[in-house]
């Protein structure tokens, strides 16, 4: 069924995630440059490069928890930087979130899109406004809430919190960063979108992509 | 038996440096280095899950494992390996909040001493900045 | 030009692992590691006059100089260069009472962003912890 | 003369402390292992070796002064523990007390010793009662002070203050350690001599040993 929410479109999210972010290798290491340690599209790039590797070699995951799982942990040991234990706590709180579900509903969607951002605020402790990822998370979680409750579709509850997440880091860009490395920076680091707010919006953009390229 | 200590740096040279030198005034103490990244083409700067996860449980005696770190991003990872021991073994470890050159020298010294999980720490976290 | 540091550790290792993390974040700013002896036959676990009087000149611009140490022997060590030095050279120097690697990476950001001597000598003091 | 002491009595005590400490270099050891880091014996051999080494190649110096200024630079540049800024500065500091005299009279030995105590104060900012090397040079100065004034010979003076060195040095046994690494001990610190102050014990008695061997 095109758009469903199941274990292949989890697949479809994760290579497609890790196939952007490749592209988007540089540019995310020019915005570390600016207000960090130039180093965050190569982490991702690296964590999700091995997240293809276990997919490719690995038994096929049997329910979207079972892939979000894996690639928290991959995500974990091998990213390197904060967004190792960020995203692989993001990626295993909203695994958790799923059960065993093996295709995903709208309310569902929101509430693993909320679970992900709770698992990013634990780990981080960072608040909205902070200029870290938890500014695209925390509209992305609001938005896909709000879609699912007006009885959006999951692809329009992803669609939601993808255009969330986008516009939640760009409007990062003014902000002066209070956690990570680039509140080093104080005000200094105004000027900048925050690399992982725009990583996560990828990412976001990725499940968009992958809802929309469902077998028919 | 004595407390144990992680040494968790960004830099694998700043680990294994931390380690060479607390060592110095703490014979007995089981400190380990865990710098850098691990993942199969080389160290970078950063820090790994299973290099500390690792670390803890070489470092893990009777008496419990002290984990200092340096900059934030390691203090997520090692809280994030925190989750995912057992509680019994997680009852038995303590993050610092401490100068970590400093920090692992005086807790090594406590360590030494033969003093309890509580004292090390607070050793830790009380570190002298160039005493 | 910006403010230079010079790492000043009992372990080499640990003075270059500092300036490999700290240059990270400042890749303008002359950052020089002054660990270990320095004594002919290999470098042991110490401090060096030289080690130190040399770093303090490769890291003298236009701005001046923060030294950064370890324990209370390397203060004392950069205490004495810092007698041996020119008054003018003297007065562009501050030793900065700070946790060595986490004030060399918060003293190396403000550098890099063009702050004067007295601020970076502040950000390497004020150094959060495991910021 | 014998006992006179001039720039070979200098020499002599230079050359006869590096003998001494190469013999107590193991038992330094021991007392620093104790309570420090277990390297006071073979930082000093290193820097007496190194002393004998510039005493044999260079020019020899016209002065006590010139003498003790070497044996300064020296031990600064090669001790690489406390010690070597420490006596680095002691020595410089006696040095210079000395101006450029070639026979030192009592008082002028009573001020030199002085001056070292001062230098090591300077540097390491400990007080009496601290457990530092200067719990034996404090007596000592204290002691040649006394001896000097009291009309004492230059070898009465030095003698005096070994002697109270020594005293001093065993003194510090029962104190609890507030500077320098063995304050990390806290407590732990009570029951062992310091290193330090053993050494500085040493290098006087070597001073008295050198001006009993003077030339007749
Ligand atoms: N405490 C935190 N809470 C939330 N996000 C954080 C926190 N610290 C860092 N981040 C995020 O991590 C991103 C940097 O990731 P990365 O470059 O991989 O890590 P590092 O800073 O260790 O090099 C930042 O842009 C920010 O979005
Ligand atoms: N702040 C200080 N003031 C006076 N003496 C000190 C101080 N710190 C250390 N010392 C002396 O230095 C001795 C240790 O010398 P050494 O072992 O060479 O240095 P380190 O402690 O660097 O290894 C101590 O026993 C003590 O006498
Ligand atoms: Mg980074
Ligand atoms: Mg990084
Ligand atoms: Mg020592
Ligand atoms: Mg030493």
């Amino acid at each position: 069924m095109a758009g469903s929410l199941d274990t292949a479109w989890a697949l479809r999210w994760m290579r497609e995630t890790a196939r952007v972010i490749a592209v988007e290798r540089a540019a995310l290491i020019d915005l570390d440059r600016a207000i960090g340690d130039a180093d965050h599209g190569e982490n991702l790039d690296r964590g999700f490069t091995a997240v293809l590797g276990k997919l490719d070699t690995e038994d096929a995951p049997a329910t979207p928890a079972a892939v979000l799982k894996l690639v928290a942990m991959t995500l974990m040991s091998t990213v390197g930087g904060a967004a190792g234990p960020l995203y692989g706590t993001a990626f295993l709180r909203a695994a958790t979130s799923l059960g065993d579900a093996e295709e995903i509903e709208a309310a569902q969607l929101a509430t693993m899109i909320a679970a992900a951002r709770d698992g990013i605020v634990a780990r981080g402790k960072a608040e909205p406004g902070d200029k870290t990822m938890v500014d695209a998370w925390t509209p992305a979680a609001d938005a896909a809430t709000t879609a699912a409750r007006e009885g959006s579709t999951g692809a329009e509850v992803l669609a939601a919190a993808a255009e969330a997440a986008r516009a939640g880091a760009v409007a990062t860009e003014p902000l002066i960063a209070r956690k990570g490395r680039a509140s080093y920076l104080g005000e200094r680091s105004i000027g900048h979108q925050d690399p992982g707010a725009v990583s996560s919006a990828l990412i976001l953009e990725a499940a968009v992509d992958a809802a929309g390229d469902g077998a028919p | 038996m004595s407390v144990g200590l992680v040494i968790v740096s960004h830099s694998e040279k700043i680990a294994v440096g931390v380690v060479e030198l607390a060592a110095q005034m703490a014979p007995d103490v089981v400190i380990v280095a865990a710098g850098g990244t691990d993942d199969g083409d080389g160290v970078r700067i950063g820090t790994s899950f299973e290099r500390v996860r690792a670390g803890i449980e070489e470092a893990m005696g009777d008496d419990g494992v002290v984990v200092l770190t340096d900059l934030g991003s390691a203090v997520m990872t090692a809280e994030t390996v925190l989750e995912f021991l057992e509680p019994e073994v997680r009852a038995a470890v303590r993050l610092a909040e401490a100068a970590i050159v400093e920090g692992a020298v005086a807790a090594a010294v406590q360590s030494q001493g033969g003093a309890p999980l509580e004292e090390v720490l607070r050793a830790a976290e009380g570190a002298v900045v160039s005493l």
